[in-house]
């Protein structure tokens, strides 16, 4: 472990005046060792990021921190001295507050009612709220947040219910507040504002923990910057010393190929054509406005935006997932606006889903009847509606093979399998037949980097065997990596379009954002 | 026989009592209530005190040698036979009968109606004697075991026979004539002249006799009287007898429109209507009960209760077991007895000019001359 | 894969356990309401021979045998119909009404049509059965996959609307007009509309229900609509993804669970009853439940259940008999059983067997009543 | 919910109103026919006010309770015994909640800690109290010839229960009084106290509340076991403030009516009282309606809880939805 030496603005490099401390802290979850001796800790008026991959153990390790996890082994000290947190409740009475990535508010509850829950204030047995209101008031002018203390929950947008988690944490007088991937949800601007806050914060002298996998917000905010891998500290690094390279690298364990290997794409005809495309999300509110694209044959066509854009929605409503409300989609010359997901399958759609766990695997199932999830229907896996066991498990065992799952047996439910196994199973699911065109909504979120690789390559293949692929990440690199176009989404709209060989971030940074300055391109027929 | 009920007893109990933070010392009331006493059991909780003293009501007959013992089974309808109506009527006479001869008794309980045969059955196969049936609804279920098994005698309570058969007595009460009585004297005592009746159900026929009885005797003695009559029609017979909270309700119902007699009839939902007239005892509103002396079987409703339309299903079952004892049994309709039960503490509420009134009036009756009109059920 | 062969053989078990336990502590209750009669060993006795009557009622004569087997009957067609909807995802509480309007329907049929011959005439009857079910059931999974309403709450409350129906069209256009009759029932339906007898006493339903529950294993696990069933029941989002129609199975789901209870009251009138009675349905709602349950949701295990639990209600009139006990402790041994079953830590926790496998996921080793088996039979 | 709160309640007395006034008679006023509906419908809403309330507690917890009859049931057995065996009424009503609050604790035992599905666990309560209750009333009660230690006596408020028409509402017995004052106090616990807001975050959102620092297994415990207490209150409505006596499955469905009406009132005390006092009035009406020997078919009116129930949960007037977390059990990890 490397301790970086010398200070910054004036913080010790010992590990004296933690406010919060882990002391090998360590967690079991059955076979998997999310944490294993963790050793991390955080100052007064200091910003620590603990940087990792999706599974690197950070979430565990502030569940524990927090109370919400019992570990295993190891210790928690608040100020120097062991504590044993039992609950939430014990960590909010040391002063530890937490934003968790899923926000924990009651949607239903006003502003106020959230940040009281737990420490109501009260007048002889009934809840009084009106000294409350006027605090959540007065603290947000403080830090510069304005939210209206009676809203209700579940009429504010992300950001604002971000602010709203912050603020209950400060009014329960969190000395050390920990914010788990605080930006996932935010535009680049309103994750500005956000640090903006945490600075502010820091500076009147609340610790702050920073949790992420963004490289560059991690080195624009951190000081100090902490590395998980495989639930174990990687090394612990100032910003000063680090470079977006390094810190990749220690967070994987080796460099990574950021430079997918592919040939030219060579486009053909159009096959994936959408036409203003109007889709509304589950609280009917607009989530898609007015979409145009269209993907070609031997494209790759990347789709970038800070999540909760309508990139969602827009995969969902091309795969026929979500209904649409006007616009038209084309699969060649055939439209399949009206389409049921079947129709599109058979059309030659095929689909790489976001949430591989809710949509594209039956857990309790075996790894070979997922592997026919999309083609049960048909010969050779059904006959007049009978299944065919033998057809199934021929195929599965030459899928197997082919996509190199692991464990090799089809007869292992796929519930059992790590996360980018079960990828490896969808994948090869969905191109072990003849595909005209393939969506693929964050296919390497949350799985390991040997599988990030193989994915990467099974995309560049399908697209070099003829098929349209429509690419929608959240990872930037990966997008300008792998895809040939790359579209931006704000606000359910494409606000622009790059060349990926010739885009760079910042570019395409300042289009996520809302396009400022930029001519909307409109999308290629 | 000593039981070890009471230690069940004492583990239901035990909860309660203790929820009560011991207030209640748990042997004595436990023990008041208690019929048989076995000597102090070792359980800690078991209430068991006072020394062993009267018969078990159910006791079991001592096994006679030689002499053949005659076995009287008894099957029920829908429900328990503790019911303090009819199954409990008739099961009480097939006690008596079978004591009367030395004979032993034992029951079934039917839960489900589709069981009848099947309960009936179980008798059969333990080759019993005398089987009782309770309840018109078993009428189907006992003719076919009768006709089966022409050795054994079979009681049916309240089964008219069409076409009688060797084995079989039909056991059945003129409701329409002990309602016809209750309808006069309630007609006759009623100060408001509205009265009414709370009734189980129209579609078992005893009950609906009593009540269309009950009907045609109060225009008979008052053909101005308000009438009220609502029957209770549910969701199958498993319930429609059992709801004494819908029988109470309408009672009272009733009571406060001014019905100051109310006649309740058919098993809980009947007893109800008692329940919900002692309530009102204060208006002095009067109730009249069914098919035993209720007097005797709702304590709770005896400052209330004038009469009961009685038939009086335990002697007729006694009787006819022990005709079997003697040899004089025969198949076919039986007619049990019915009338009015004693006044008791209303006894001042009747005059002796209405109690001479009802006297002619039951002659009359028993005597064909005068006629209630009421059909054999509902058409 | 001995894990595998380990995690079935104690999933097997576990019911057994279950069963043994319960009449454990129904018979410490049975003792307990026993008569007292010195010394400890024969307070026992009693209870040996309440059990022995309960197993003597339930098989101890060709005519107990049967009777245990007639009652299998309707209990292995709601049986399968609570599983039926487990499986695809719904929970069906309704058994109870869907039997009633089953039975109400394939009555109406079998007494009002009389000119057709026996081949034609008892199809018909069953299939109005399976399709009065059928609606009944619909209603509650459409209702649940167009706007959300839980089918527990609507099961619920159509077992009572149904009840309700029944009581007003016995008391009205469906009741026997005969003179004779004179309670809330049709008239029997005609001969042509009857199942046949296999044996004297023993109708011919029982080879259907055999065949019905084959063919529910067969659909379930070897169809296609089986496969979406299965997965809608799992993971309805996965089945949407899967080119599934969601909404249509659910509703697909709960109409074959409907047809199946509906199928049970139908064979209860042409094959025992021979017409439609008020009442008869109840308690096959929440028997049913117990049923599947304890079947873990397989074919064969909703099977043996049932033949257990129709051997207890069979058995306790013998039980009384002998002992002259109240017939509700066979439904405390059933709850006891149910308790048991779905709390399957407290068997594991008597019986030191360890805790179930937890899988890596959370969703397979979720606590819903679908059974953790995937197998079938 | 306030708008179809109201719209409950003018139902309620719509059909009051418009009864009294078909079954007026020329010897009977308009006025007593509907202070005795008034009666009658209050005395039918009661036990469905109170299991509705003891719903209400639980689900709002985010612990789904079919087992309403089932705790009303042996609460009415437990009550029955209690004041039996000591002949002290008040300890029938504390027996009878403590019964309550046992199945209760069971239901809460098994499907907050043992996490089984919360319908399976009320499965097993409906089953088990029909059981025990059915057995225990024969093996006990009939053995012991206990008798009832009769009924709580009606408590009346001078004047106002001598006036017309309404008189009826300042006449009643102390478990409906009861019944009419838990409204109000549940609603102010769940809507006006930290408590509430607790229990409604822990029936929302569970892992929030954890979060804020609170139990939610505790807190869905102390919701489900006072529930049970307030079950427990409805049971004793029928042995000792009905009738006197225990009858087996005398609560008859009501347990079931009683969650339609929380359904119905959409999860709030004021709607369940109003649900319970519109199916208390088409009671009410029909038994009314037979006096006067004006056939209104029973099951008709019978069917009409359970048909609004779904017809409002379908959504086709005024849709109502559960607490979010009803029917999930909550894992801290």
């Amino acid at each position: 472990m490397t301790v970086g030496g010398g200070s910054v603005l004036g913080i010790p490099p010992s590990s004296e005046g933690y406010v919060l401390e882990a002391r090998g802290l360590t967690k079991r979850y059955g076979s998997v060792i999310a944490n294993k001796e963790v050793q991390f800790g955080v100052r007064r008026g200091e910003i620590v990021a603990l940087l990792g991959e999706n599974g690197a153990g950070k979430t565990t390790l502030m569940n524990m921190l927090f109370g919400m996890t019992a570990p295993d082994a190891g210790s928690v000290l608040i100020d120097g001295g062991p504590v044993r947190l039992q609950s939430p409740r014990d960590a909010l009475a040391l002063g530890i507050g937490m934003v968790h990535q899923h926000f924990m508010l009651v949607p239903p509850f006003t502003v106020a009612e959230n940040i009281a829950l737990g420490v109501e204030p009260s007048r002889r047995g009934i809840l009084d709220l009106s000294d409350l209101e006027a605090q959540i008031t007065a603290l947000g002018r403080r830090f510069g947040i304005d939210i209206d203390p009676r809203a209700l929950v579940k009429d504010l947008s992300v950001g604002q219910q971000q602010r709203v988690e912050i603020i209950k944490a400060l009014y329960r007088g969190a000395r050390v507040l920990i914010l788990d991937e605080p930006t996932a949800v935010l535009t680049p601007q309103e994750a500005d504002d956000l640090f903006k806050v945490l600075r502010g914060l820091a500076h009147e002298g609340t610790g702050i923990v920073f949790i992420s996998h963004k490289l560059r917000e991690v080195l624009d905010v951190a000081h100090r910057i902490v590395v998980m891998r495989r639930g174990a500290v990687a090394g612990e690094v100032l910003p000063r010393d680090a470079t977006p390279e390094s810190l990749a690298s220690l967070m994987v364990g080796r460099d990574v190929l950021l430079r997918v290997e592919k040939a030219p794409s060579v486009p053909g005809n159009p096959v994936i054509v959408v036409r203003e495309l109007v889709v509304n999300d589950d609280r009917r509110v607009r989530a898609v406005d007015g979409v145009s694209l269209s993907v070609r044959t031997g494209e790759i066509v990347g789709v970038a935006g800070v999540q909760g854009n309508g990139q969602t929605e827009l995969v969902e409503a091309i795969t026929g997932l979500r209904a649409t409300q006007s616009g038209s989609l084309h699969l060649g010359e055939r439209d399949l606006t009206r389409a049921t997901v079947r129709e599109r399958t058979d059309a030659g759609l095929a689909h790489i889903p976001e949430d591989r766990q809710r949509h594209g695997l039956v857990l309790p199932f075996t790894v070979a009847q997922n592997m026919i999830l999309n083609r049960y229907y048909r010969l050779p896996f059904s006959r007049w509606m009978v299944m065919q066991a033998k057809a199934m498990r021929d195929q599965a065992r030459d899928l197997v093979g082919r996509f190199d799952v692991r464990p090799a047996n089809p007869e292992a439910r796929v519930g059992s399998l790590s996360g980018g196994n079960k990828q490896k199973v969808i994948i090869a699911r969905e191109l072990s037949r003849d595909v005209r065109a393939l969506v693929a909504s964050q296919p390497t979120r949350g799985v390991d980097v040997g599988s990030v690789v193989f994915i990467h390559g099974a995309l560049i293949a399908a697209r070099d065997a003829g098929a349209a692929v429509l690419l929608v990440s959240a990872e930037l690199d990966e997008l300008l990596a792998v895809s040939d176009r790359i579209l931006v989404m704000f606000r359910g709209r494409i606000v622009g379009e790059v060349e990926a060989a010739t885009a760079t971030r910042e570019e395409i940074g300042l289009l996520m954002a809302g396009g400022v300055g930029r001519v909307i391109v409109p999308a290629t027929n | 026989m000593r039981t070890r009920r009471n230690l069940l007893f004492g583990l239901a109990a035990l909860p309660i009592l203790a929820a009560c933070g011991g207030e209640a010392a748990p042997a004595a009331p436990a023990a008041k209530a208690e019929p048989t006493k076995a000597p102090a059991a070792p359980a800690p909780a078991a209430p068991t005190t006072a020394p062993a003293a009267a018969a078990a009501p159910t006791k079991a007959p001592e096994p006679t040698v030689a002499a053949k013992v005659l076995k009287v089974g008894l099957v029920t309808d829908v429900g328990k036979v503790d019911d303090k109506s009819f199954n409990e009527s008739a099961w009480n006479g097939a006690k008596a009968g079978a004591a009367a001869i030395k004979g032993e008794s034992k029951y079934v309980e039917t839960r489900d109606p589709n069981d009848y045969k099947k309960n009936i059955q179980q008798f059969v196969s333990e080759k019993y004697d005398v089987i009782v049936t309770v309840g018109f609804l078993l009428g189907d279920a006992t003719i076919e075991a009768a006709k089966a098994n022409p050795t054994i005698k079979f009681i049916g309570v309240d089964q008219f026979q069409e076409k009688p058969v060797e084995n079989l007595a039909g056991l059945i009460f003129e409701e329409d004539k002990a309602g016809f009585m209750v309808g006069v004297l309630s007609a006759l005592v009623s100060k408001s002249g509205k009265v009414g009746a709370v009734l189980a159900t129209d579609v078992v026929p005893p009950v609906w006799r009593f009540g269309e009885g009950f009907r045609a005797g109060v225009k008979f003695a008052k053909a101005d009287a308000d009438l009220q009559i609502v029957y209770h029609s549910d969701v199958g017979p498993e319930k429609t007898f059992d709801d004494p909270e819908w029988g109470k309700a309408t009672a009272l119902s009733m009571a406060d429109k001014g019905v100051d007699v109310i006649f309740g009839a058919g098993g809980k939902t009947g007893n109800g209507a008692l329940y919900g007239v002692a309530e009102r005892k204060d208006k002095g509103v009067l109730a009249i009960g069914v098919d035993t002396d209720q007097y005797l079987t709702v304590p709770e409703a005896k400052a209330v209760l004038l009469s009961s339309g009685m038939k009086i299903i335990d002697q007729g079952v006694s009787d006819l077991i022990k005709a079997v004892s003697d040899g004089k049994f025969k198949g076919g309709n039986v007619n049990g007895k019915v009338g009015l039960a004693p006044f008791h503490d209303l006894d001042s509420k009747v005059s002796a000019e209405i109690k001479t009134k009802l006297e002619t009036i039951r002659k009359d009756l028993d005597a064909g001359t005068l006629k209630t009109n009421v059909k054999p059920a509902k058409g | 894969m001995t894990q595998a062969v380990r995690a079935r053989l104690i999933g097997g078990l576990i019911p057994s356990l279950a069963i043994v336990t319960a009449l454990l502590i129904g018979g410490v209750i049975i003792w307990a309401s026993g008569p007292r009669i010195d010394g400890p060993w024969f307070g026992i006795w009693f209870v040996v021979e309440a059990y022995q009557a309960l197993i003597e009622g339930a098989f101890g004569s060709r005519a107990a045998t049967i009777d245990t087997v007639l009652r299998m009957v309707p209990y292995v067609f709601t049986g399968l119909a609570v599983m039926v909807g487990f499986r695809g995802g719904m929970f069906n509480i309704g058994a109870e009404g869907q039997l009633a309007v089953g039975a109400l329907a394939s009555a109406w049929v079998g007494f009002t049509v009389t000119s057709l011959p026996l081949v034609i005439h008892l199809p018909l009857v069953l299939l109005t059965g399976c399709l009065a079910g059928a609606i009944w059931g619909g209603i509650a999974g459409l209702l649940k996959a167009r706007t959300g309403a839980h089918e527990v709450i609507t099961t619920i409350m159509l077992n009572y609307v149904g009840g309700q129906l029944a009581a007003y069209l016995l008391n009205g256009v469906l009741r026997d007009r005969s003179p004779l009759n004179v309670i809330a029932q049709t008239p029997k339906v005609a001969e042509t509309a009857r199942l046949p007898d296999l044996v004297p006493g023993l109708h011919s339903g029982v080879i259907l229900v055999i065949g019905v529950a084959v063919l529910v294993w067969f659909v379930l696990w070897k169809t296609t609509t089986g496969f979406e069933l299965r997965m809608v029941g799992i993971n309805p989002d996965a089945a949407s993804y899967a080119g599934v129609n969601v909404v249509r199975r659910m509703t697909w789901a709960m109409g074959v669970s409907g047809m199946l209870a509906g199928l049970a009251g139908a064979v209860q009138v042409a094959g025992v009853n021979y017409r439609s009675t008020l009442g008869f349905n109840v308690g096959y709602g929440f028997d049913s439940i117990a049923i599947a349950l304890l079947g873990r949701n397989t074919v064969s295990g909703v099977v043996l259940s049932s033949i257990l639990f129709a051997a207890l209600r069979t058995g306790a009139t013998k039980l009384q008999f002998r002992t002259q006990i109240s017939t509700d402790i066979i439904s405390v041994i059933q709850a006891l059983v149910l308790l048991m079953i779905a709390a399957d830590q407290i068997i594991r926790w008597i019986y030191r067997i360890g805790p179930a496998q937890t899988e890596a996921d959370p969703v397979a080793a979720s606590t819903a009543p679908v059974a953790d088996s995937e197998s079938g039979r | 919910m306030t708008r179809g709160r109201f719209a409950f309640i003018i139902g309620c007395i719509g059909l009051l109103i418009g009864g009294a006034e078909v079954l007026r008679s020329p010897d009977v006023s308009a006025s007593i026919v509907a202070a005795s509906m008034l009666a009658t419908m209050l005395r039918f809403a009661t036990p469905l006010t109170l299991g509705a309330l003891a719903g209400l507690l639980c689900e709002r917890s985010g612990v789904a309770n079919i087992a309403i009859e089932g705790m009303m049931l042996s609460a009415a057995f437990g009550a029955f015994l209690g004041a039996a065996v000591t002949k002290s009424l008040l300890i029938g009503v504390l027996a009878g909640m403590a019964v309550g609050v046992a199945m209760a604790t069971l239901h809460a035992w098994l499907s907050v800690s043992l996490r089984v599905d919360q319908i399976v666990s009320g499965t097993v309560i409906n089953i088990m109290a029909a059981g025990i209750t059915g057995f225990l009333s024969t093996e006990v009660v009939r053995r012991q010839a206990l008798v009832g230690a009769g009924l709580l006596p009606a408590l009346r408020i001078p004047v106002l229960a001598d006036l017309p028409v309404v008189g009826p509402v300042f006449q009643q017995q102390p478990i409906a009084w009861m019944a009419l004052l838990l409204v109000p106090l549940t609603h102010l616990v769940i809507f006006h106290t930290p408590w509430g807001l607790r229990l409604r975050s822990v029936g929302e959102l569970p892992r929030a509340a954890h979060a804020a620092g609170i139990s939610v297994i505790r807190t869905r415990y102390t919701a489900v076991m006072i529930g049970g207490a307030i079950a427990g209150i409805g049971g004793a409505y029928f042995t000792l403030e009905s009738v006197p006596a225990f009858e087996p499955l005398m609560t008859n469905g009501r347990g079931f009516i009683a969650l339609a009406a929380l359904i119905f009132g959409g999860w709030t005390p004021a709607g369940a009282w109003a649900a319970s006092l519109l199916f208390g009035a088409a009671n009410a009406l029909h038994i009314n309606a037979q006096q006067f020997g004006i056939p209104v078919p029973a099951q008709i009116v019978g069917m009409f809880p359970y048909l609004l129930t779904i017809v409002i949960l379908a959504g086709v007037i005024g849709r109502v939805s559960p607490p979010a977390a009803v029917g999930t059990p909550y894992e801290a990890d």
